[in-house]
């Protein structure tokens, strides 16, 4: 049973991944990322009780802190300095 | 604290050394730190050879788990000397150093220049003394991201790139090491290197051992500059302060060819390596291309440091080409070459420190008439370039030798020509520094130029006092060169 | 698992780290070759991990009742390592800045163009 | 009780996957990025609250329980700031939302 | 069952990965490899790795993507479009990688019980664990025991790493005010700052104590230290969070960490053991090698969050201006 609610999340994951590849804008590619950490945070948590180890939620807790952190980080960091609003992929400039 | 201590001892005082580095604000406390730390290295490395003489190879257990659990620091002969050539440069480079830097690196960067130099010295001797595959890729890079760092602190903004393709060359080379330490370590469940060779024997027709066995070697080849791995070296050479381009060059390379001597002849035994691998052969092959090649490169440079830089790689060329032969006679040859090289690097580097101090340049149009200005700089690096050359009653003629010995006795006499020939091109970029500097009328900037501060002199001169002395009298070196390709031989061999 | 299937996993682990390792030689630009290396190096702490593992085992964190454990040392050597990559990562991004400043661009083509006319 | 307690938790845990899988094809379908934004916060509040209620019925109390709540409670909090944040940004940096009289993207 | 879930995470990966390297945008190769990391690490759970896991996801997922991100605010978000496609990087590619794949063709099967790793070495830390060291994780036991030197090594290699980017890009001070003009568009992030700073703190705490009886220890916790403060710097700004610990403190802190490991194995030596032989630290030996992980791991722990936070200091003060 976990492994199907573990596949479900699998599929989720993936199917944010391919918003993360697809864009266009940056901020798409942030929230796919802010959704995909979500999504394997739920998965972590489920393997724990699959294997039969949950104990090991703490890996869980840090996964959560972590994808929020970056998430704020891209944001304050490159938000809107990096010509975000543009499609990169489109456009050509200097690198 | 024993005297059986010292083996960790000589690892853990520049390490423990470099955060008090960073603490001191005052860049000569600083600076006094890495020189007593230095020292002491030297002292303890002359002990440890001592001993090893006296009782054979030293074996420390580290937290006193003994190997395969634990992480066993092991020094053989071989590995003694390795750790003497680290430490004398380490301890003549220091007080060398301290006007160097000044002149060359801001101010405030002094303080952590020396504990980077610190942990890079502390890298380079775990290094050597660590009988731990594993333990051995967390050394190496110690050792490469410091001596990124160091590079990176030259004065032009070259030296920035020639860093970052230090790094990305460096860590590829790294990784390679790391995947073919974890291959060995999945055929044989162990990282000790003694117990890997023992339990490779049994599996060593195997298709992964194989794989492991390629990927260390190039990975090893990268830090050591083997010819078509070598374009990081060039431009580190250049672009880095003299300081650290005579500590890097003397040492950085000559360890990497100790590993890959570790692993040949100790891991994976010299039956695996040379028969079942040919290594001997392409490695031969590359010796001679890499020797041939570098030195007429090196002819073509107008940049002092870059022909001195191009010539090492012809040098490591040199020390590869002796332990391609697989005999005894062809090791110790390379590892008398590997010291010679060392102090005559080291040599030739810190007079260019000397001559880059009052200069400001190291390229050679600068150097017109530089003799009668500083004339014992200059006639340090001539003596250093006869040494380089080979000439008789330097340290350069002993191995240069006793490798074309080595290759008469194992039958490859057309590498004796190769080593005269690539002499008479080692005497033609020479020549082309003496004659500018001797012969050629002084330019109107020179008239400011004076001798070097005797700081910087007498370690210059101590190097090649050591160059002399072994050119004189190589009974010492060789005895223990020789004592050293026995024990990998005879290791290889059981 | 028999014959070649129990092996598929280092295959893609391998066709992984090729895709950093390419990025890493082929690409010019500073950051994408960092980026390179660091997939190229967590793909190779993906294999010691895989070798690691056992089938019917557990993490080796000792409980009661549970005997099958896998291999603790693969894990241990991993976490150095990615403790390295992390290091190697921060000094190459220090260097790609001051590339950045000193050449105003973080092109290794541009940088090689600037290089020649010094 | 504890079999009307283990199938409770399967239904949470049921519920989740669905509202999770929901989301993820929201994120995909829908036009434009205010309009994910919208499908992503299914995933953060119920896909997850659900999936960890179920999780901690399944554990029954003890410590995994108190952890499962401390992620609940970090989760619910960063995922609208995150969301929030994110949206804030997209303002500023002009991103303009799709509406009827422009073409799809 | 879990080979299934393996299987499926090392198809994402490897979609993943290729798409980072077709990204021109580096923000997006950025993200994608913080999602690329995210998911080895959750590779590494369905492999029974939980501490890797747990370190994987703090410092790939969280501290390379964040200096990422701040080098390419340094620099340019664009990759120039290649002019040409080299030959001679594909050929080198393949070869290696056909290299890699020979070797593994007599290599041991995935999680085959009979492999050599499993029966050479490790089965002793298993097997001696809870009575040489006395605690029931064996990761942490190998890390700072049986291979405490490595760690050692590691600590080396992360102060080199702190003291190389203090070098290169030195170190400024930001006049912080905390009343710049982001306060409206920030109130959020700072409410939420301020509600979780503590909390992480205390979490970070937790993994650094309790690493000997779950996952965790000195790094993981050091990571999540650092991640706090660089949360607290993300909402309130660069020069507030420089205020709170300042430079010279940190300088202080990453040599502490240090010498402590360092004193730990001294220690040991004067009192008649061997380099980091914990167990003459106590009078009985369980209860010095207690003490000893403890020790070094709390050095660890400093170290690495002094270094973190330090490399994040320096590569956000050279930011010239703009709301940090």
């Amino acid at each position: 049973m976990f492994i199907a609610i573990s596949a479900v999340i699998l599929v989720a994951i993936a199917i944010g991944l391919l918003r993360a590849f697809l864009g266009p804008t940056l901020y798409d590619r942030v929230l796919a990322a802010n959704m995909s950490g979500t999504l394997t945070v739920l998965m972590v948590a489920v393997l724990g009780f699959m294997t039969g180890r949950p104990e090991f939620l703490d890996i869980a807790l840090v996964y959560v802190l972590i994808s929020f952190v970056s998430t704020i980080a891209v944001l304050r960091v490159c938000g809107t300095g990096c010509g975000a609003s543009r499609d990169p992929e489109a456009d050509s400039g200097e690198g | 604290m024993l005297i059986s201590d010292l083996p960790v001892l000589q690892v853990v005082i520049p390490l423990a050394a470099a955060p008090v580095c960073l603490l001191l604000r005052n860049p000569r406390h600083a600076w006094a730190c890495a020189l007593i730390a230095s020292w002491l290295v030297l002292a303890i490395a002359l002990m440890l050879v001592q001993r090893v003489h006296a009782v054979g190879t030293l074996s420390y257990a580290i937290g006193a788990w003994v190997a395969p659990w634990g992480i066993e620091y092991r020094i053989d002969m071989a590995g003694a000397l390795m750790v003497l050539v680290v430490a004398i440069i380490g301890a003549l480079v220091m007080p060398f150093a301290r006007r160097s830097i000044e002149h060359e690196i801001l101010e405030k960067c002094t303080g952590l220049f020396y504990t980077c130099y610190l942990l890079c010295l502390c890298g380079l001797l775990g290094m050597v003394v660590t009988g731990d595959a594993f333990n051995l890729f967390v050394f190496l890079e110690i050792s490469s991201l410091s001596s990124y760092v160091l590079i990176s602190l030259g004065s032009r903004r070259r030296a920035l790139t020639a860093a970052y393709q230090y790094l990305i060359m460096g860590t590829i080379g790294a990784t390679f090491i790391l995947i073919g330490v974890g291959l060995l370590y999945m055929m044989t469940g162990t990282l000790n290197m003694v117990d890997l060779s023992q339990r490779l024997p049994e599996v060593a027709n195997t298709r992964t051992i194989m794989a492991a066995f390629a990927f260390v070697t190039v990975g090893v080849s990268i830090k050591l500059a083997l010819f078509p791995l070598h374009q990081w070296l060039p431009n580190a050479y250049t672009d880095a302060p003299s300081v650290v381009s005579a500590f890097i060059a003397a040492t950085a390379t000559k360890v990497g060819v100790y590993v890959l001597l570790r692993f040949f002849f100790t891991v994976f035994g010299m039956q695996f390596s040379f028969d079942a691998m040919h290594v001997g052969e392409i490695l031969m092959l590359l010796a001679v291309a890499g020797i041939l090649i570098a030195s007429l490169v090196a002819v073509f440079q107008d940049n002092v440091k870059r022909m001195l830089a191009y010539s090492s790689v012809a040098q490591i060329g040199y020390i590869i080409l002796g332990i391609s032969m697989a005999s005894a006679a062809g090791v110790s040859a390379g590892m008398i070459h590997l010291f010679n090289h060392a102090m005559i690097k080291g040599a030739l580097f810190l007079a260019i420190g000397c001559i880059f101090l009052r200069l400001g340049s190291a390229e050679l149009r600068d150097m017109h008439g530089l003799a009668r200005h500083m004339p014992w700089t200059m006639a340090a690096f001539v003596a250093g370039g006869l040494s380089l050359i080979g000439i008789p009653l330097t340290s350069g003629f002993i191995s240069k030798w006793y490798l074309a010995s080595a290759a008469l006795s194992g039958g490859y006499w057309p590498l004796v020509v190769l080593i005269l020939a690539s002499s008479l091109i080692g005497l033609i970029y020479m020549w082309r520094v003496v004659e500018v500097a001797y012969f050629h009328v002084p330019g109107t900037m020179m008239h400011k130029v004076r001798e070097a501060p005797a700081v910087m002199l007498i370690p210059t001169w101590l190097l090649i006092g050591i160059n002399l002395y072994v050119g004189m009298d190589a009974s010492l070196i060789t005895d223990i060169t020789r004592q050293g390709a026995e024990i990998l031989i005879g290791e290889a061999l059981q | 698992m028999s014959g070649l299937l129990g092996l598929y996993n280092y295959w893609i682990v391998i066709i992984l780290m090729m895709t950093g390792f390419y990025a890493v030689i082929a690409r010019p630009n500073l950051i994408k070759q960092i980026i390179g290396l660091f997939i190229f190096q967590t793909s190779v702490f993906i294999l010691f991990i895989s070798m690691a593992n056992i089938e019917g085992g557990t993490a080796p964190i000792i409980k009661e009742g549970i005997r099958l454990y896998s291999n603790p040392l693969p894990h241990v050597l991993i976490l150095t390592a990615i403790v390295v990559s992390l290091a190697t990562t921060a000094l190459g991004l220090a260097l790609v800045v001051r590339i950045k400043e000193a050449y105003g661009t973080i092109n290794e083509d541009n940088i090689h163009v600037q290089d020649e006319e010094d | 009780m504890e079999t009307v307690i283990y199938i409770l938790s399967w239904i949470f845990l049921l519920g989740g996957a669905i509202f999770l899988l929901v989301g993820a094809i929201g994120i995909l379908r829908f036009p434009d990025f205010y309009t994910r934004l919208h499908a992503v916060s299914v995933c953060d509040t119920m896909g997850a609250g659900l999936v960890l209620a179920g999780l901690m019925l399944q554990g029954g109390f003890s410590l995994v329980t108190v952890k499962l709540l401390l992620i609940f409670y970090f989760m619910i909090f960063t995922g609208p700031t995150a969301v929030h944040a994110l949206a804030q940004a997209a303002l500023q940096g002009k991103l303009k939302p799709v509406v009827d009289e422009h073409e799809q993207q | 069952m879990e080979i299934l879930i393996d299987t499926i995470l090392l198809v994402l990966l490897m979609i993943t990965g290729f798409s980072i390297v077709r990204m021109r945008s580096l923000l997006a190769a950025t993200m994608l490899t913080s999602i690329y990391s995210l998911l080895s690490a959750s590779l590494f759970v369905v492999l029974d790795a939980v501490d890797v896991a747990l370190t994987e996801a703090a410092i790939g997922a969280g501290i390379s993507t964040i200096l990422l991100l701040a080098t390419i605010a340094l620099t340019t978000d664009r990759e120039k479009p290649p002019q040409r496609t080299p030959m001679l990087p594909l050929i080198v590619v393949i070869i290696t990688g056909m290299a890699l794949i020979y070797g593994t063709l007599d290599m041991p099967h995935f999680g085959n019980p009979q492999a050599p790793v499993h029966l050479h070495v490790a089965p002793a830390y298993l097997h001696d664990t809870p009575g040489e060291i006395g605690i029931p994780n064996v990761v942490t036991s190998v890390l700072a025991s049986y291979r405490g030197y490595d760690t050692l090594g590691e600590l080396a290699v992360i102060f080199t790493a702190g003291a190389g980017v203090l070098t290169l890009l030195g170190y400024r001070t930001r006049g912080g005010n905390s009343m710049d003009p982001g306060i409206r568009k920030l109130l959020i992030l700072r409410v939420i700052g301020k509600l979780f700073f503590p909390l992480i703190l205390l979490f970070a705490l937790y993994v650094q104590f309790h690493g000997d009886y779950g996952p965790g220890g000195g790094f993981q916790a050091g990571v999540i230290f650092a991640t706090g403060f660089i949360l607290y710097a993300l909402a309130f700004g660069l020069g507030n969070a420089q205020r709170l610990i300042p430079h010279q403190l940190l300088r202080i802190m990453v040599a502490f960490g240090m010498l402590l490991y360092i004193g730990v194995g001294i220690e040991s030596m004067l009192l008649g053991g061997k380099f980091l032989e914990y167990n003459v630290l106590a009078d009985d030996p369980v209860s010095g090698q207690h003490l000893g992980i403890i020790l070094i791991e709390l050095g660890v722990g400093i170290t690495v969050a002094s270094v973190m936070l330090m490399i994040y200091y320096v590569f956000r003060s050279r930011q010239p201006e703009g709301d940090l």
